[in-house]
């Protein structure tokens, strides 16, 4: 399955490795924080929906 | 019905909102695709060995972090003109991908330059301009943060790319004064076509079209977690004070 | 205006800071350097040209939160921006004030410092001519730079942030004009770039400057 | 408010500080010999208020108008130079205005004394003097006074009393905050409290996002 | 004291400011030099690990202000004198946190601005431990300088004056080591003078540090 | 103040402001359950007293006496960290003091609701709430309070009353300097305006340089 990659098999290996793992980071980061402020303002709102 | 009412926050969110699967899905099958094929599936260039793989990640990021910061300039004199917030907030929330776009370009640029040109790193004027671009990232996105009121920081935001990128185009062009380039030339025009061999061609196309998609899937995600930030904190603001 | 740009000057010859410590910053950049890099004089007057362009943009660099912080602290800017006199008249006689200031006694000092690194005899006048030309673009960039941050709580390192990629260019035909004068290439192109840039920046910039100002005091 | 023209006036007002709106619908005239008080606890927006009228930050809805540059505004703070001498100090406004000379406004204020001491050198109250003298060398006709008389002693402030009442008496208007009695017999009071910015859920108007999804974004 | 310490880390992380500027200055300068010196891979080798200790020497200089003028501005430094932990001890935390938030990031990512600067392969090892070793004296010697300008008025560029020439030394040493270990040399005598300079003074300047203080809030 | 030992004392203390005398000849003591209300006008040297007491700086003459680490001093400044939670300052200082939970502070200025609001995000009386519950966690006994009621309103300015009063009860002393009345009923009032320090024609003492020198120096 892996195809051979000769004597760069390092140097493209780490490139992939290195560009997906910022991919990664940045997905998980804006999905995180989504999640964080959905969250926190679903709380806000229900708070002041008691309050008014 | 004009493109402005895509301005409205309330009508932005239910678009987006209906948008932003799809897309993501597209955006996760077409990167997917252009990387797998381009990966497992392409033969190996006779000059270049393997390393000609790193060409459907550097070629994108490269491509995509220039482009983020157009975008950001168009959205940017939006904001400045007619005074939309999901425009101004498009554009902060864009600065990271274009951020990390820029980092993988360079990352990958760096790992492909070792092999071919015998080092990491060379102050060639493609090269040189595209680290200043990756400075006025960070200096954006730390303007953002550094400042509490958000239209003040929408406003000074937008000032800032404007002026930053009048010198970034200029420091691309000004540094072709200054030597000589060992990069790469623009190989994707269409008229330089056969620079780039079919086999390597078609995957890098997938792969570019994935990219673009992945920018849009993520920055309709971040606009909508800003809109909604924002939100929070009008809310907070106003419960503060009563 | 002028009343303007004699109140600045008098201020930063009163307060002692203005003059004195960007100075002195040129001087000790100029000085750390052959530590840094040891002492041989071949390697040093390879070199000197482009250090002293650096530390003169890095003097420039850590004078310039004092354009509009103390303006801004103390409720000046305030009521400069209700005064008759338009936004973008006084960016640029802050511009002004900053290198008369900072810039020319740089430039002034800049061959003394020359002689420390060995700057090979040919080297003095381009050195001397690229600052003359280039430092009033890093005041007004600068003057940029600090209207963008004024407000901000401790901006200084967020100014130096978003100030040095825009110094980027100037710096770049700067430290050429000298280097390759030094050399005893041809360097027109560099300079006429560089006299460009500059008389772009003051043109343009004290307007990009005003509406940053305009936002920040909101 | 009959007859003559107005020097200044607002049309249903809201503004907002912070991205938050604190005050609306704030409307009054003033034609020359008017003297208005602004009054309300702390917070409700008196600064804010007075920022919007002197144009330093812009309304979130309704209009201000008034003839181009004749507001002249007084802050919290002084705008004073520490380093520079009062008659410096003084000299340096009068120039940006393009006004004559200092001396009524020495004078007026009772620092005629004290013109050659430095700024730093002052008392509070002093300093609070040089900041109301410089209202004088304005030659605007409308001031805008936030909380003129703190750290003033008794004496000044009766001073101060008298130096609004020539500035109405000559055809000057007059808007000042402040939470103490000044001592100005026909001066009308405006109480902002009833103009306190309501939530949308209240009524209220929605800030930046405006329109029918206002309840959503605020 | 762990309780300072801590909430000093936190600070500098969630002011945004105390990590990530520190390093972007370093990285600017590290960008800027080959502008300067031009992009000649052989000059540039030869300074490389010299240039890179003056631009960590400078990124540590201007982060220092940020040590006590905060806790100084808003009246914690007061409340920390009076606190029944030793002022010695205020001033020995306050050194670690900055060397953590600025130190120990610029050793790390030197390696990274090396590959720019074309540091040869032999010098990267010898460049890290010396920064290693080198960096906490550098913020040792820089809450010194920060402590005798506390409370001094727009006291950074001062400070940096003070601080600079105790900077000497260390950098000396500093560069040395990294110096003749990329040229393949044995450094043993640098890396111990480092050493002993480093130990010295994380030993002896937190008194003198408290000292400082103490004369200052007087 | 008989029967019980003092727990603070001043026996003809004189104290300076920036090289001058402001008062002279102040004498009290303070024991369990005492209250000392300091008054005066502004400039008479309240803050300049109570930072002596605190031990902040070195009184001109006379002997500031009490067991070492009672006093609890709060300034004008709150010393607040604004990006830390008003539960985070808190826990921050009780762990400085080494008492153990902050509960019953929170509770003891109604911070509870607060306790995890940024202290940037608070209102100015809530702050000023959260600069006092700080008292409550340092568990010293007496209490050196400067201007503790400012931005207050009524009811906050009842709960603080409250809060002296328990301290008090519990054994505590305190010595409070405002300009408003706290109605704390059982406190004794102390007029600063009797001490006032003389210059040394009108026959008061001299500064730095005492005795035969003094005249020469003034
Ligand atoms: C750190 C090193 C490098 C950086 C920062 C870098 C940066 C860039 C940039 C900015 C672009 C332009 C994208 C656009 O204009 O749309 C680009 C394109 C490209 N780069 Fe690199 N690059 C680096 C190293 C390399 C190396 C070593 C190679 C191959 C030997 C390479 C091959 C290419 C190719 C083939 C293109 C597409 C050219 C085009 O069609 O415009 N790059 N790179
Ligand atoms: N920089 C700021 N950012 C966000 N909100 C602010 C800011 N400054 C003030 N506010 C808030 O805006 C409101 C109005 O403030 P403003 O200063 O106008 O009040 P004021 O009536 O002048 O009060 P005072 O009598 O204390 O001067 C207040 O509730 C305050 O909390
Ligand atoms: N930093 C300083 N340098 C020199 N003199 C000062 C300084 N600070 C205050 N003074 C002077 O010292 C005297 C005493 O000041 P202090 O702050 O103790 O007064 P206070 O009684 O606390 O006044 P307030 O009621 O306004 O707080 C005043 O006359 C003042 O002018
Ligand atoms: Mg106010
Ligand atoms: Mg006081």
């Amino acid at each position: 399955m892996m195809p051979e990659l000769g004597k760069y098999a390092a140097t493209v290996l780490s490139a992939y490795g290195i560009s997906l793992v910022l991919l990664a980071g940045l997905i998980a980061f804006s999905l995180w924080r989504s999640v964080r402020v959905r969250r926190a303002l679903a709380e806000q709102e229900a708070r002041m929906q008691r309050h008014d | 019905m004009s493109i402005w009412e895509y301005a409205n926050p309330k009508r932005f969110m239910q678009t987006s909102g209906a948008l932003l699967p799809w897309v993501s899905i597209a955006a996760v099958i077409l990167t997917v695709a252009g990387l797998v094929w381009g990966f497992f599936f392409t033969p190996d260039d006779y000059r270049q060995g393997s390393t000609v793989k790193i060409i459907y990640l550097h070629v994108p990021s490269a491509m995509m972090a220039i482009n983020i910061w157009i975008m950001m300039l168009v959205t940017s004199i939006i904001w400045l003109v007619r005074r939309h917030h999901v425009s101004a907030l498009a554009a902060k929330a864009a600065a990271p991908i274009g951020l990390t776009m820029t980092l993988i370009a360079l990352v990958t640029g760096a790992f492909w330059g070792q092999p071919m040109w015998g080092t990491w790193w060379a102050w060639d004027p493609r090269l040189t301009a595209f680290l200043i671009l990756f400075l006025f990232y960070l200096g954006y996105i730390a303007l953002w943060e550094a400042i509490e009121s958000p239209d003040g920081a929408a406003d000074l935001t937008s000032i800032l790319c404007i002026v930053g990128s009048v010198f970034a185009l200029l420091s691309r062009y000004a540094v072709l004064f200054w030597n000589q380039g060992l990069h790469q030339g623009a190989s994707l025009s269409m008229d330089k076509r056969e620079h780039v061999a079919d086999v390597f061609w078609l995957p890098l196309l997938v792969s570019i079209a994935g990219f673009v998609l992945g920018f849009v899937a993520l920055m309709l995600l971040r606009t909508r977690t800003e809109i909604r930030s924002r939100r929070l904190r009008a809310l907070e603001a106003r419960e503060r004070m009563s | 205006m002028i009343a303007l740009l004699l109140r600045d000057l008098r201020l930063s010859v009163r307060s002692g800071g203005g003059f004195g410590l960007g100075l002195a910053f040129f001087l000790l950049v100029a000085t750390l350097v052959p530590f840094g890099v040891g002492a041989e004089a071949a390697v040093l007057s390879r070199i000197a040209s482009g250090i002293l362009w650096v530390g003169a943009l890095l003097a420039c660099l850590l004078s310039l939160d004092r354009i509009f912080a103390l303006d801004h602290e103390d409720g000046s800017l305030d009521l400069l921006a209700t005064a008759p006199i338009p936004l973008e008249g006084v960016a640029a006689v802050k511009a002004a004030a900053h290198w008369i200031v900072t810039g020319l006694p740089l430039t002034l000092i800049a061959p003394v410092l020359g002689v420390l690194l060995s700057l090979p005899g040919a080297g003095y006048a381009p050195l001397v001519l690229s600052l003359l030309l280039g430092t009033p673009a890093l005041s007004a960039i600068g003057t940029f730079g600090a209207a963008l941050t004024v407000g901000v709580r401790r901006g200084g390192l967020l100014m130096s942030l978003l100030v040095l990629p825009l110094y980027v260019p100037t710096l770049i035909f700067g430290a050429e004009v000298a280097r390759r004068g030094a050399a005893g290439l041809d360097n027109s192109t560099a300079l006429l770039m560089l006299g460009g840039i500059t008389a772009g920046t003051m043109a343009l910039l004290p307007f990009a400057s005003a509406a940053a100002i305009r936002a920040g005091l909101r | 408010m009959t007859g003559k023209p107005d020097l200044l006036s607002l049309n249903a007002l809201a503004v907002a500080r912070g991205g938050v709106p604190v005050l609306e619908g704030v409307s009054f005239n003033l034609s020359a010999g008017d003297l208005l008080i602004l009054r309300g606890p702390n917070g409700i927006g008196k600064t804010t208020l007075l920022r919007t009228i002197a144009g330093l930050q812009a309304p979130l809805a309704g209009r201000v108008s008034c003839v181009p540059e004749a507001i002249a505004y007084a802050a919290h703070a002084d705008g004073l130079k520490s380093t520079l001498t009062v008659a410096e100090n003084l000299r340096f406004w009068a120039a940006i205005h393009g006004t004559a000379g200092i001396d009524a406004a020495l004078e007026g204020m009772n620092l005629t004394a004290l013109a050659g001491r430095m700024a730093a050198n002052l008392s509070a109250g002093q300093k609070r003097r040089l900041g109301l003298a410089r209202l004088l060398v304005t030659g605007r006709p409308v001031w805008a006074l936030d909380e003129p008389t703190v750290s003033l002693d008794r004496a000044s402030v009766a001073l101060f009393g008298r130096a609004v009442a020539a500035h109405l008496a000559q055809g000057g208007a007059a808007v000042i905050a402040t939470h103490v009695d000044l001592g100005l017999d026909d001066a009308q009071v405006l109480d902002l409290a009833p103009f306190r910015a309501f939530s949308p859920a209240e009524g209220g108007r929605s800030t930046a996002f405006e329109g029918d999804f206002g309840g959503a974004f605020l």
